[in-house]
């Protein structure tokens, strides 16, 4: 028995930021606002470490109960919060990272508009994803799960006033509520099969009955993984990612790169016992995840906006991940999570770096040359640019090595899956390094200084290194990239798979193949990438006319890609623009005003008319009156004589 | 005898009756009214009611009749002209007052075995008779039709009396 | 035997009758052209007495007098009550409308409580000879008084119209009188019950029957006979409106109910699904008829075919909680309905200058009592809870569904739900801006008879709708007086379910 | 002392208050003020409740019966259980609410809306309070009164028109309720809820088992319109756009789900079940075709009320599913829509007081020029969509859950409404507070949340946050009013034996 | 011999053509009258049962309704009077200002 870890400061502290921030943030001056941000999430930080350093001392997984949050019936749900080896990766991910980009930050944002509004969104955001990640059940999963996507929401929005901004934000919510529609489904199948939301009683009722395979768990996988695709940006409902490009380059990095977006995995990983019985399930995700991941590179591969660029590629690791996830190797999964969120949070954060320099110019085509101007950006850049494509000895080589030599042993499918893997490695390293050289290569495009005066950036003598708070971040991370992926070497490679084993007792171990096979595979991943390094460094660097000369000869085909395939037209097309049409025409026109309306005005207006036949006996004239007077006197002698009304049955 | 009798001015009634139906002028149709009365008197006579054969006389056909030409005489109303102001006193009325008659009618001859006969003379009101109960029994409606009159006269005064 | 002296038994009539001649000989005390309020004064006092008296004849044990013309017994005495209260604030309307006007006024008084008086033996007599002349009283009464405003051009055409009609209708009354006396040779109400069982000729008396039954129809302007009734309410000032809306009629339905029940309750066969028609047809006929009426005074007047309608609603249950019901509606129809001419006879005038309905809009903002005294009165015909319409509405239709007409029940409830539609458009035009330089900007201010007639009928509407109880009793007593033959409808199997359940 | 004649005086206290408006100077502000005291104090009164509220209790509590009418047997019985008491504490709530609202908006004739205000809620908690079916069908039918004349007088276009349609709306089925509640009286001679739950359900033998269906169904119409239930909304969005939001807050909801809980499943519980496949449909319906109408409004009031419409149609849902869960969640989703709904209300109404208008299409960018009420609105936003730790969230959870089992395909629809509501609240906040500023905004400078403001708003926000969370606190009293309605959910029981 | 449901039926004759003559009369004054014709045949039904079951009352009765008739006749030709001041006419078709 151990004492307790007092989980719920990692995500209260946090919240607490928010709360002071998004209250009384407004009239606090800038450096209280830093330091109360910044503070709420070293705190947390801090603590998981310490936890870190503890956690031999302590028993796995650790639960603590905070009290019930909704007792209804037979149903209850509490605030309860686990540590397990699982939830302490992501802690030390997300906490780490989160902080690292809170520092970015602080230079970043330093001249905005509502500078305390944004750090309350950041803190906001932590809270949510650290009870996300805490939780240990799927209710409090689901609210850490929806607000972060609120956290995204408002901090796409930040520059509300702007259009493409405001709309960027009502998308991301919308479309991950699309998502949420599948979890909320999930749930709700898993209270009616399992009468609890707790991840530990539904777990052991899993294992505890072997004969459930496919069936009611295949369905609430597949409505999780309806849930995961929405979070995490994968096929069908990616198209949100992009777009959310519109709020600041360190939401980015944080959300839409290192934490939130990975969130999907994270759940799948969280949930895999259900997963492990519905190959359905796992086949479904590792297709997405193949498909998103060749798809995505295939865009990133023609944007020319730095940030997009960046949006496709995370979107197409995110896909690794899926792969990961859907050949039942989460571990590695998890893995390639890590090392993503070092070196992608990282390109972000250097992106930025770079946007701030050229005050808030994002084209590619603007830049170039840079590398000599931004020394220290250039250099962590390159970092996160290898780690990505998949060089050794960096990071992204390892965990997505990792990726697809278990997608490879997968038993069903698996080789092609790889192939494709392997095709977007290529991609991958293609586009980033085209990213690379567009921007520090080659001769200088950017806009003379005149205009600098612009945006908040107010500080525009020339392009120059931004100031240090900016580029301890990039460093940190950079280091990190080149590091990150050496706790997961695996023992093909004479390494001890350190992250895997740690996951072991949780997510159980990856299938293991012969040590040659793994070093072919190493190998010839390793070359993809350096194919596709030399495609770029030819297109970019040595012949910069080749890419007109070859999108001439494809056109058709590049302007497929150009145009993201259409997708979001497509949606338009076919989900917004009816059901648009429908409520206002068919439901509203016809049903609610024609009919409903119809029918009570009709009803009004036949009364009326029954009225006005009664009124016609009142002609005035006192013979016609009398008349009736004498047909009703005949009428009424007759009918009571004979008693004829006696016979209807009026009672 | 009795038959006779009460067919010759029962067919006076009735002509009289019709004569009142289409007459034009209101003159015209206060006679004939008095002709309806005067024959309803001696019908009353064969019925055994003395007292109430001469009331009908001086009370309706004198009384009341000649308050009818008065008025007549006073806004000199001419022969009255078709209009055709009401459809209904036709289309429903008529029928209506058809059906009156024909449900009477009926209601008359199929009750007619349970009705007696009257022979002249074996029935006698005389007025003392009338009078123990009108002045005993029905002392208090006799009373209160005071107070109806009273009313009459307020009300001919309050209307009829020029406004200035 | 009763040894009441005899006289105590028609004391309020010869009191109002001593009051009506007295104004007559007073009348010409008073100069041309002075105001003849004293003599409204006057009038108000007798009528004080006579309910007086009416109430004081609640000591007097149940008994017959006059060689058994007359009965006091809980039922009349209660219609007595009534139909005093009725003249009086009525009195007191006229001498709020009528302030300017000193022409004919003596007579005016006069007719008032000379009608009152034949209401009043309409409501105690159980021989049909004196019904006839007291039903003679009011109408000629009332008649005059429709056409009191004798140089509009609308006052002598309602006049004339309700005469003609009248009289038409009083002729069926009387045939029904003489063939009823046709099958059983006597005229007396209660005698008439046990004879008809003797008659060789008893079918003549459902023909009597259905011929009293016309001629009371009309007067209660019940449908198919309710024709006259708007023309004549138009014509008619708001005053006299308010009066022959409501009284007369409640000593109609008082004379009905005693000739039904207690001369042809072995009859009930053949008048009780009569009766469900024209309860049925009325309030259609009423309701519908009301729903395009611009003009107030018309819309009430249908109004009032439609409430005819829910009272024989109650007669139709054909029980002793039947009458109590039909009772208690006609207390609560006065009441609201003599309230709301108070509102529109003072605020049109005697003269009707305020007609139509847009000529009220913004009164509740011009008038806050009057506006909302109208809109608590309309509320009350609606039959919202709290107040009196409610309650007789519900007395009528539970004794209704009691004796098991639940259709009965439903088609009344759906007109009560036609009606709200117009009697809410008044209360939404009281209460929505007033234009400007609109009618009601010109109200002359709130006199005290006015004010305390108002006082009786809001108070009484809303005493009626609260805690019904000690007249609902009254109502009961009356009931029981009239109703008492064998075939009575037993109706409470309630009890029995109440007393299983509480055996478990 | 108190805790005897509580429920009559928090009755009657606001009719009094009513009544002494009558009587007060034309002077809006001591009519306010005086408006202002008789709402808090009824406040207060209705927290007597949930203070001496004894948990665990079977049947009624702060009973009060005594004889009114002897004969009809009506019965002056007053009483709360779970069930009702938290609903007559919202009424309480939201008179203070309505008064703070108004006071404002409500510059001319003040004393006729604060009278007829006033009333309003003497009739709403009696409708909750009392227990004779007679005495309840009386406020239920008074509350129709104050809400008519107000719309009439303050409408904002058609006002006397839609008075009347909003009126007859109601009062027409209630008529045949009225009908049906004379005629089980006939039968059972009883109008005591008590009593004739126990006559129902110990001998229905002796009354024909059609004759209740049909009596059933009376009462069903004649709630579903009041709450309203989909085909029958034809007054809704009319009656919210028109009234003033004071009344627009209390218009809709409430009385009708409350009523249709403790008459139609505590009195026809077999009759209910019997309905219970058609009302599902409906709600789903309602749920969906509300939220798409209001996807594409103009008009502020009008989304709002078609918003209604679908929140509403969740409660339905909840109740016809008999599951003690939903049915928690159907009473608890009833009071965060007064709630939430009472805020966005308010909020819409503060913008039209600043800018004099409901049409989004001039509004823009606001959130730069007003941050406080934007933040605030964005607050009430999120609790209608339904935001996890928000109140609504708990509500919709537990009557979409809790209905599954029974009928899963319907509920998967249902539960698309949350996609709905999502899009048709942002795309609302996104037209009035995003984007460029419209050019009545620039034009038109205006302050931000004045101090009434606050007062009224924040905790309206606190509540619906404290609602999202400590859900338990309220849930208590409601789970044990409702139990005794739900069919026990099988599924659950059999897994809570397999453990 | 007369049997009484002769003078009964006569009187059903009469009572008929009274209330046709009120339909279709259009001078006021003849419209009145067909109303006395009415009652005057009810007068005789009265009569005729009186003589059927031996019976004053029904006569006085007859006596009553005479003076009744009196009495309404004297207030009907008042109320004649005030319209033809007041309409300048006694056509009944022209006495409708009030319809519907």
């Amino acid at each position: 028995m151990n004492s307790s870890l007092h989980l719920w400061l990692i995500p209260l502290v946090p919240f607490a930021g928010f709360v002071l921030n998004g209250l009384i943030g407004r009239k606090l001056p800038k450096a209280l606002v830093t330091t109360i941000a910044l503070v709420a999430t070293l705190i947390p930080f801090v603590q998981v470490a310490d936890i870190w350093f503890r956690l031999n001392g302590i028993s796995l997984p650790y639960v603590e109960n905070l009290g019930t949050w909704i007792h209804a019936g037979t149903f209850r749900a509490g605030f309860s919060l686990q540590l397990d080896h699982l939830s302490m990766v992501m802690l030390l991910v997300v906490t780490g990272v989160g902080f690292l980009i809170h520092i970015f930050s602080v230079g970043y944002m330093a001249h905005e508009e509502g500078y305390w509004r944004y750090f309350a969104y950041l803190n906001l955001f932590m809270f949510f994803m650290l009870t996300l990640v805490l939780a240990e059940n799927f209710l409090l999963m689901f609210v850490g799960w929806e607000g972060v996507g609120l956290a995204s929401y408002l901090l796409i929005g930040f520059y509300f006033l702007r259009t493409s901004a405001a709309n960027a934000g009502k998308k991301a919510f919308v479309v991950n509520r699309i998502g949420d529609f599948g979890f909320l489904i999930a749930l709700f199948l898993l209270i009616y099969h399992f009468g609890t939301l707790n991840f530990n009683t539904i777990f052991t009722q899993v294992t505890q009955h072997p004969e459930w395979q496919g069936g009611f768990l295949t369905a609430i996988a597949l409505f999780l993984v309806l849930g995961a695709t929405g979070k995490s940006a994968q096929i069908p409902l990616y198209i949100w990612l992009p777009d959310a490009m519109e709020g600041p380059t360190p939401v980015s990095a944080l959300i839409h790169a290192a934490t939130m977006v990975t969130a999907g995995v994270y759940m799948i990983a969280r949930t895999h016992v259900i997963f492990d019985r519905s190959p359905l399930a796992l086949t479904t995700v590792a297709i997405i995840g193949a498909a998103t991941a060749l798809m995505a590179a295939t865009i990133g591969i023609v944007q020319t906006d730095i940030k997009r660029v960046l949006a496709y590629s995370t979107v197409s690791q995110l896909g690794y991940m899926f792969l990961a996830c859907g050949v039942a190797s989460y571990a590695s999964g998890i893995f390639h999570l890590v090392t993503h969120a070092f070196f992608k949070g990282l390109l972000f954060l250097a992106a930025g770096s770079v946007i701030h320099a050229l005050n808030g110019e994002q084209d590619m085509r603007a830049m170039g040359g840079l590398w000599k101007k931004l020394p220290i950006t250039f250099w962590t850049m390159t970092s996160a640019v290898f780690a990505i494509s998949g060089l050794p000895p960096f990071a992204g080589f390892f965990s997505k090595d990792e990726i697809l030599y278990q997608t490879f042993l997968s038993p069903h499918g698996g080789k092609l899956l790889w192939f494709v893997g392997l095709v977007t490695a290529g991609l991958t390293s293609f586009y980033m390094f085209r990213l690379w050289y567009m921007t520090f290569f080659g001769e200088s495009r950017t806009k003379d200084a005149e205009n600098a005066e612009h945006g908040g950036h107010g500080h525009g003598h020339g392009i120059h290194e931004s100031p240090w708070v900016m580029l301890l971040p990039l460093v940190v991370l950079g280091v990190l990239s080149l590091i990150g992926g050496w706790l997961g070497i695996p023992e093909a490679l004479g390494g001890h798979n350190a992250i895997g084993n740690f996951l072991d007792p949780l997510l159980g171990a990856g299938r293991e193949g012969t040590t040659h096979l793994a070093l072919t595979l190493a190998a010839v991943s390793t070359l993809t990438a350096l194919a596709g390094w030399f495609a770029a460094h030819m297109m970019y660097y040595a012949k910069p006319e080749l890419p007109e000369v070859l999108t001439g000869k494809i056109r058709g085909v590049y302007a497929l890609v150009a145009n993201k395939y259409w997708v979001d037209e497509i949606y338009g097309a076919l989900l917004v623009t009816p059901l648009l049409i429908v409520s206002k025409y068919l439901l509203q026109g016809l049903l609610d005003t024609g009919v409903i309306g119809g029918v009570t005005y009709g009803g009004a207006y036949g009364a009326q008319g029954l009225g006005a036949i009664v009124q016609r006996v009142q002609s005035g004239n006192i013979r016609s009156y009398a008349g009736w007077l004498a047909l009703g006197a005949a009428v009424l002698l007759i009918v009571t004589y004979f008693g004829f009304t006696a016979h209807f049955g009026l009672r | 005898m009795h038959l006779v009798l009460f067919f010759i001015f029962g067919g006076l009634c009735i002509a009289g009756a019709l004569n009142l139906l289409f007459q034009r002028h209101p003159i015209n149709a206060a006679l004939s009214l008095i002709v309806v009365m005067s024959s309803l008197a001696v019908l009353y006579l064969l019925l055994g009611a003395e007292f109430l054969a001469a009331a009908q006389v001086i009370v309706y056909s004198g009384a009341i009749m000649v308050l009818f030409t008065f008025v007549i005489m006073l806004l000199n109303a001419g022969s009255e002209e078709r209009t055709h102001g009401s459809k209904a006193a036709y289309a429903v009325g008529i029928p209506g007052a058809a059906a009156l008659f024909a449900a009477l009618t009926y209601i008359f001859l199929s009750n007619s075995k349970a009705l007696s006969a009257t022979k002249l003379g074996d029935y006698i009101v005389t007025t003392s008779d009338l009078s123990k109960v009108l002045f005993r029994d029905l002392l208090l409606p006799f009373e209160v039709t005071s107070v109806l009159i009273l009313v009459a006269i307020l009300g001919a005064v309050a209307l009829a009396r020029k406004e200035h | 035997m009763n040894t009441t002296p005899q006289i105590l038994r028609i004391l309020p009539e010869v009191i109002l009758t001593i009051t009506g001649v007295l104004i007559m000989l007073a009348e010409p005390l008073i100069a041309k052209g002075k105001s003849r309020r004293p003599l409204g004064w006057l009038a108000v006092i007798g009528t004080m007495a006579a309910l007086a008296a009416s109430l004081y004849q609640y000591q007097l044990p149940a008994g017959t007098a006059f060689f058994g013309t007359v009965k006091t017994d809980a039922f009349s005495v209660f219609f007595h009550v009534l139909i005093c209260c009725i003249s009086l604030v009525c009195l007191l309307i006229t001498l709020d409308a009528t302030t300017a006007k000193t022409d004919g006024m003596g007579e005016f008084y006069a007719l008032i409580i000379f009608g009152t008086v034949g209401m009043l033996f309409m409501t105690c007599a159980v021989e049909l000879l004196l019904v006839f002349i007291g039903l003679e009283i009011s109408s000629i009464s009332t008649y005059i008084l429709a056409g009191f405003r004798k140089h509009t051009a609308k006052g002598p055409e309602s006049a004339i119209k309700y005469f003609l009609l009248g009289s038409f209708a009083t002729a069926f009354f009387l045939y029904g009188i003489a063939l009823t006396f046709g099958a059983t040779g006597t005229t007396k109400i209660e005698a008439i019950a046990h004879l008809l069982t003797v008659s060789p000729t008893p079918k003549l008396a459902i023909a009597g029957l259905a011929m009293i039954l016309i001629g009371l129809a009309f007067k209660v302007s019940a449908a198919p006979f309710q024709v006259w009734t708007p023309d004549v309410y138009e014509g008619s000032p708001s005053p006299v409106v308010a009066l022959m809306s409501t009284a007369p009629k409640a000593a109609a339905f008082a004379v009905l109910l005693r000739i039904l029940y207690s001369a042809f309750p072995e009859m009930h066969g053949h008048w009780v699904p009569l009766l469900w028609w024209l309860a049925v047809l009325s309030m259609f006929v009423g309701n519908l008829g009301a729903l395009r009426q611009k003009n107030v005074k018309r819309m009430l007047a249908y109004s009032s075919i439609a409430h005819a309608g829910y009272l024989l609603v109650a007669f139709t249950a054909f029980s002793a909680e039947g009458i109590a019901a039909a009772s208690f509606y006609a207390v609560t129809y006065a009441a609201m309905n003599v309230g709301i001419f108070a509102v529109i006879s003072h605020v049109g005038g005697y003269e009707d200058r305020l007609t139509q309905v847009d000529d009220y809009r913004g009164l509740a903002y011009r008038s806050p009592l009057l506006g909302g005294a109208m809109a608590f009165f309309l509320f009350s015909l609606i039959g919202i809870p709290f107040t009196g319409g409610f309650f007789g509405k519900f007395y009528v239709f539970t004794a209704a569904i009691h004796s098991g007409y639940v259709w009965l029940a439903i088609l009344g409830l759906i007109n009560s739900g036609i009606a709200a539609f117009y009697y809410l458009r008044v209360v939404t035009t009281l209460y929505t801006k007033p234009k400007e330089s609109a009618p009601v900007a010109a109200i002359p201010r709130v006199t005290i008879p006015l004010l305390f007639a108002l006082l009786c009928t809001v108070s009484a509407t809303l005493i009626l709708g609260v805690v019904p109880g000690r007249v609902l009793a009254q109502a009961r007593a009356a009931a029981n007086a009239t109703f008492a033959p064998a075939a009575m409808v037993q109706a409470a199997p309630a009890t029995t379910v109440v007393q299983a359940v509480a055996k478990k | 002392m108190l805790t005897e004649h509580i429920l009559t005086l928090m009755t009657f206290w606001p009719a009094v208050g009513a009544f002494v408006v009558a009587l007060l100077p034309r002077n809006g502000r001591i009519v306010r003020w005086w408006a202002l005291f008789v709402s808090v104090v009824t406040f207060l009164l209705t927290l007597h409740l949930p203070a001496h509220f004894v948990y665990g209790q079977k049947g009624f509590q702060f009973v009060e019966n005594r004889a009114w009418i002897t004969s009809p047997a009506i019965r002056y019985h007053l009483g709360v259980d779970g069930l009702s008491m938290w609903l007559v504490v919202l009424t309480g709530f939201l008179s203070v609410v309505g008064v703070l609202v108004s006071w404002k908006v409500i510059e001319t004739r003040t004393k006729e809306f604060y009278f007829f205000f006033l009333l309003q809620q003497t009739a709403m908690i009696g409708i909750f309070v009392s227990l004779d079916i007679f005495l309840y069908y009386a406020y239920w039918e008074l509350s129709l009164i104050p809400m008519a004349i107000l719309i009439a007088m303050f409408g904002r276009e058609r006002g006397p028109r839609t008075a009347v349609k909003f009126f007859l709306y109601t009062f027409i089925p209630s008529a045949l309720f009225l009908v049906a509640i004379l005629w089980l009286y006939a039968k059972t001679g009883t109008f005591e809820y008590p009593a004739l739950k126990h006559i129902l359900a110990t001998n229905s033998g002796t009354i024909a088992p059609h004759a209740l269906w049909w009596v059933a169904l009376a009462f069903l119409v004649a709630f579903a319109v009041k709450v309203p239930v989909f085909p029958l909304h034809g007054w809704l969005s009319d009656a919210i756009s028109d009234a003033p939001t004071a009344m627009a807050m209390v218009i809709a909801g409430k009385l009708g789900l409350y009523s249709i809980i403790r008459f139609n499943l505590g009195l026809f519980p077999v009759q209910a079940r019997e309905f219970a496949p058609w009302m599902v449909a409906l709600a789903v319906i309602g749920i969906l075709y509300g939220a798409s109408i209001a996807l594409v409004q103009t008009d502020m009031k009008r989304l709002i009320s078609f918003a209604m419409l679908s929140a509403l149609s969740f409660c339905i849902l909840g109740i016809f599913c008999f599951s003690l869960t939903g049915l928690d969640g159907a009473v608890y989703q009833t009071i965060n829509e007064g709630v939430s709904g009472a805020a966005l209300l308010a909020l819409a109404g503060f913008l039209y007081e600043r800018y004099g208008t409901y049409d989004m299409e001039r509004y823009g960018g606001l959130a730069a020029k007003l941050p406080m009420l934007a933040t605030l609105f964005v607050i009430t936003g999120l609790s209608v969509v339904g935001l996890p730790l928000f109140n609504n969230f708990v509500g919709e959870f537990l009557v979409l859950s809790g209905s599954f089992h029974a009928h899963p395909g319907w509920i998967l629809a249902a539960t698309l409404g949350v996609i709905l509501s999502a899009a048709y609240m942002l795309t609302m906040i996104q037209k009035v507070f995003y984007g460029p500023e419209s050019k009545m905004v620039t034009q038109q400078a205006m302050g931000d949340m004045t101090v009434r403001e606050h007062v009224l708003l924040w905790p309206l926000a606190v509540l619906m946050l404290a609602m999202g969370v400590f859900s338990p606190y309220w849930m208590r009293a409601i789970d044990q009013g409702v139990a005794n309605l739900a069919t026990p959910t099988t599924h659950t029981i059999s897994y809570m034996e397999k453990r | 011999m007369v049997p009484v449901y002769y003078y009964l039926i006569l009187a059903a004759i009469l009572f008929s053509i009274g209330v046709a003559a009120f339909l279709i009369k259009r001078n006021i004054i003849t419209v009145f009258m067909s109303i006395e014709l009415m009652l005057n045949a009810v007068n005789l039904t009265f009569v005729a049962f009186a003589n059927q079951w031996h019976q004053v009352s029904g006569q006085i009765f007859v006596f009553f309704v005479m003076v009744v008739a009196a009495a309404e006749a004297a207030v009907g030709l008042a109320i004649i009077i005030a319209i033809f001041r007041a309409r300048n006419t006694l056509n009944v078709d022209q006495v409708d200002l009030m319809k519907l």
